[in-house]
């Protein structure tokens, strides 16, 4: 029997749930000579902001067990840019849907970003992550206080009357669900989770932080159990849907992300060991389905 | 960029701590460095071709962590996944008559691939490496073999002029038009520091995908942020901040 | 040269920084016919609470990539047991340092376990293990609230006229530093971090969650990133010393989380996987000195 | 308990999904079962021994779920980690003239062992098996080789009774003082309720440790908590509740 990929997420069809995540697909194009895009079911693009940012210094990337971790730093050539180059390039090639990533350091500059976002025509879903250092609040991250993330989310839902509004939840807090439904009571339209663990890793030998921002972003298949558990936790708390994000490496994956709870599944870090990772998740999709009697990934969304 | 399995033809040890590794599968490559995935290991490793021809890739690797002890350890037989075709190399054509390579350590390796090149184009090469010591030494037969000149420098004197690179080429009369150069962030900056222009080095960088999509690996040069990834490893001198 | 592998833990002398961590070595007892028990620096006993429990239900253990998941629930035989027979037992074979592990549901449990561990003469250490769900506060665990931890710490501190008190941390926090240093000031001796994370695996053919108990608590070499970063932050943000725990699997993994802060290292699921891992981690120790060329452990603690 | 590496000397398909794993190394083992690392996976799988002699170790096993279908795919000669001398096995001691084994899919395996143990005892040995389907069969000869009466029953009746195990049961005239039984925990309660005793049964708990000092694996019992892998797998009859 044919099998039935497609998912639909806040009215948006989507062939399949297999999403790149924010930060490991560039936007998009850098990858458009070496695979078909239009076999994926979205794409969030790399993570922009009001100016063009260079991001931390090297080394930037640190390894782990069944994970890395990165301190890219957000380097973007701004918002502007997004909105009048990338978008309407990848857009002229690829017909899913396309996902803006929103950061900002203050809430005044989520507020631009996103209502140039929604203006551009382009850009199917805006994803707004929350996990950024909040320079008027004392450096804490938006996405760590839930009133802080309502505060966000309350701001952008005002100016984006157009499209989709995701915000993307940090994992580093006590209680998730707090923090999720205070962004669903403030207006979002959907959640992503979950974002980078805060990690370190040490070079023994030089006595020196790998990274040369001391700490980073720690991701990969390592955290998929913890990430699991809060798309569940999430999932069963709020009414709104979730892309669910982290360490989902395999078809087998985002079953069990769609079984917890998730409408759709970002693929991060394993594009990073593999470019192909997202195209190849696609293509075991069927008969993993086949094995596991499934014939419309939309029946198991939440089933456990 | 494509994604290919290969096997280990050849894994010995060639000198102190520094491995050949010959893999068989698709070739000749194309790009500058591969991406190599080391079982066990979460990132691929990045190592630059240092020679390549119909159905083999030839890489020299000194075991400096665990992923590189790891690979000395693998047998023959081997099956490894491979990304190819990555990275902008030494541009050949740049070069009008004479070249000059200048390498330190196994920056030797794209260097000899670099030498084949220009000699099939006709041109002059002129090659110095520098080593630590006399039991550190690659791949000398194969440069002594296809350069016009030739010279060795080695910190502790054992072979050739003792000292830096950057010593044996003050030695040197060099004619050349355009340089070359790869190997330690320290010798390059000397050596671009020392030498007439015009002239490329080949960098490196922690790498996270090596093939321009994650940011990972971005450099601040003259031109703005380039990936070493994708818009290098080789770079322009004159592009280059220090 | 001999490479001196002792440390000084409040005033304890170890002869190496290896513990196995609580839960992961029964109560040492257990293996008291495998290997040479004297070789550990320490060791963390099972976690103890003032009942007997048999803990949850079956399946309590799930696997995920580079660690594993666990609800044991704290089958334990209670305190009483663990001072009359069970430390006894184990101080006539052992004579490294002993820790005690409590558990509690409530404040009042914590203090009668704790006293009753403080009359134990074969126990060196106190290891108050915060992270169980308060029963009085409404489930969430006394780990997750400073105030909790707090209150928990001074309670214990009051009855504990003879041993050094550790406090066990739960990384399920949006911010270590704030409940390591409620800890402290409520007079903690001592800080061991970290326990699991929440994390949860779906068993797609059953369309169940694997574990009966539902979620359980994720460890192992996937989290030593997470961990290091939380020791590195706590190590340098408190005075007393720190058990770094999470992930450690080898000698370099010790030296990594000594450096970042640790004055003793704990090896948790590791010994699941490989019984013999203390042992082979301490005879591993003196080469990867050598190797960086440290002469004494003790002078790499907290040094990056 | 002794963890020692192992070589593969034989990996092979016997039976639908189901291989038959030869090790060599260190033997005769003791223990009911051992603890197998497979290269990728965190945990160890447990397998019980199926035999094992002088420098080597018999497992069959079934490729349910991704480690299993990982051994399924390594080479001869691949070195395995392993844990040997787990578990409290079946007491072979406690049949005085006739025993009477009840097996369902791989709980053959470690019934084959207590068959040849029981057997070298002088004991008369009656071997029930039930399998699914005929291509699921596993040491058919073996067992009728070594047993003095030997029964099958497949669901589809495609070899032996028509049915479930406990249906050949309920077909044969039995005679003995002691059972063992091995397999599906549906399959075992069947047994358990259709026979009269003593008798004992060997139980599969997810395992974490293996060797007794985890607690993942804690089975409540007449006698209170136990521990699958160090006080069982095998337990009494009567100490089981259901
Ligand atoms: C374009 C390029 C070409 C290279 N060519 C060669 C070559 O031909 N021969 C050779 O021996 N080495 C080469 N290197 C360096 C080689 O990639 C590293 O020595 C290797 O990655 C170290 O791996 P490890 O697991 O042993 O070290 P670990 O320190 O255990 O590795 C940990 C992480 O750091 C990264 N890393 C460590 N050192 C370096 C480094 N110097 N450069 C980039 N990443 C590093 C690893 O890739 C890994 O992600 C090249 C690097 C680059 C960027
Ligand atoms: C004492 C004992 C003896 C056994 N003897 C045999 C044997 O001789 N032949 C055989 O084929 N199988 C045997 N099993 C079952 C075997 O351990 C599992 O089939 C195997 O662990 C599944 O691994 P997997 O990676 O394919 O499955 P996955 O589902 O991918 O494994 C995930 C996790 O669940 C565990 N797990 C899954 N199924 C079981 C199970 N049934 N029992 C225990 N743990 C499980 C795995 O060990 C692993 O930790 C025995 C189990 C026990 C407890
Ligand atoms: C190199 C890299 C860059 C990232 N950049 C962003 C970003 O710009 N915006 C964002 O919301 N998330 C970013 N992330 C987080 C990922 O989108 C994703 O949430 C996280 O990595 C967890 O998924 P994973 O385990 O599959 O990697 C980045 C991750 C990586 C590895
Ligand atoms: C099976 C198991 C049981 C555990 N039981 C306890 C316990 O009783 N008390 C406690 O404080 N921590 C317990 N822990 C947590 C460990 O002591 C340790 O803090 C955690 O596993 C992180 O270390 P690791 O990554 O090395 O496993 C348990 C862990 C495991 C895997
Ligand atoms: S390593 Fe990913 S862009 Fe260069
Ligand atoms: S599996 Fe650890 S005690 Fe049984």
């Amino acid at each position: 029997m044919v099998k039935d990929l497609s998912v639909e997420l806040c009215e948006l069809q989507l062939k399949n749930p297999v999403v790149p995540a924010s930060g490991t697909f560039g936007f998009g194009l850098e990858l458009a000579d070496e695979m078909d895009l239009n076999v994926l079911g979205g794409i969030s693009l790399k993570g922009s902001t009001r100016e063009a940012r260079y991001g931390n210094p090297t080394p930037r990337i640190a390894e782990a067990s069944c994970g890395m971790l990165n301190a890219v730093g957000l380097q973007n050539p701004g918002i502007d840019v997004l909105v009048n180059e990338k978008v309407p390039a990848l857009r002229k090639i690829y017909s899913g849907a396309i996902i803006a990533n929103i950061s900002g350091f203050s809430v005044e500059e989520y507020r631009e970003c996103c209502a140039k976002a929604d203006a551009c025509p382009g850009i199917d879903i805006i994803e707004v992550n929350i996990s950024c250092p909040n320079v008027h609040g004392g450096g804490l991250a938006f996405g760590t206080s839930a009133q802080a993330a309502a505060q966000v989310t309350a701001t952008v839902r005002e100016v984006c009357h157009n499209k989709p509004v995701f915000i993307k939840l940090s994992p580093n807090v006590t209680d998730i669900v707090e923090i999720a439904r205070a962004c669903e009571d403030a207006g979002a339209d959907g959640l992503t989770l979950v974002n980078t663990f805060l990690g370190m890793r040490i070079d023994i030998a030089r006595r020196k932080p790998v990274l040369a921002n001391t700490t980073g972003g720690f991701s990969g298949a390592a955290i998929f159990p913890i990430a699991l558990r809060m798309v569940y936790q999430v999932a069963h708390a709020c009414h709104i849907p979730v892309m669910g994000c982290g360490g989902v490496t395999s078809a087998r994956d985002v079953v069990e992300m769609m079984m917890a709870g998730a409408t759709a599944v970002q693929v991060g870090a394993e594009n990073l060991r593999n470019p192909f990772a997202c195209p190849e998740i696609i293509g075991q999709l069927p008969s993993v389905m086949e094995e596991l009697h499934i014939d419309s990934l939309k029946e198991i969304i939440g089933t456990v | 960029m494509k994604k290919q399995n290969y096997t280990i033809a050849q894994n010995r040890l060639v000198a102190a701590d520094t491995y050949k590794l010959v893999l068989s599968g698709p070739g000749p490559v194309n790009g500058e460095f591969v991406h190599l995935d080391i079982p066990g290991y979460y990132l691929r490793r990045p190592f630059s071709v240092c020679d390549s021809c119909e159905g083999s890739l030839t890489l020299l690797y000194k075991t400096v962590g665990e992923g590189t002890k790891a690979l000395a350890k693998l047998p023959e037989g081997t099956s490894l996944s491979v990304l190819t075709g990555l990275g902008k190399g030494f541009d050949a054509k740049a070069c009008k008559a004479g070249a000059l390579l200048v390498g330190g350590g196994l920056g030797a390796a794209p260097l000899y691939l670099l030498a084949k090149e220009l000699k099939a184009q006709g041109k002059r090469v002129t090659a110095v490496m520098g080593f630590n010591k006399a039991d550190e030494i690659v791949l000398r037969e194969e440069f002594e073999a296809l350069c016009d000149t030739f010279a060795l420098a080695t910190l502790d004197g054992s072979v050739g002029t003792k000292g830096f690179v950057t010593d044996a080429l003050k030695a040197l009369q060099l004619e050349y038009d355009y340089f070359y150069t790869c190997g330690p962030m320290v010798m390059m900056k000397a050596v671009c520091g020392l030498l007439e222009g015009p002239g490329e080095a080949s960098l490196e960088e922690r790498m996270g995908c090596g093939a321009g999509f994650c940011y990972g690996c971005s450099l601040q040069t003259t031109q703005g942020p380039r990936r070493v990834c994708k818009d290098g490893p080789v770079f322009k001198m004159e592009d280059l901040i220090w």
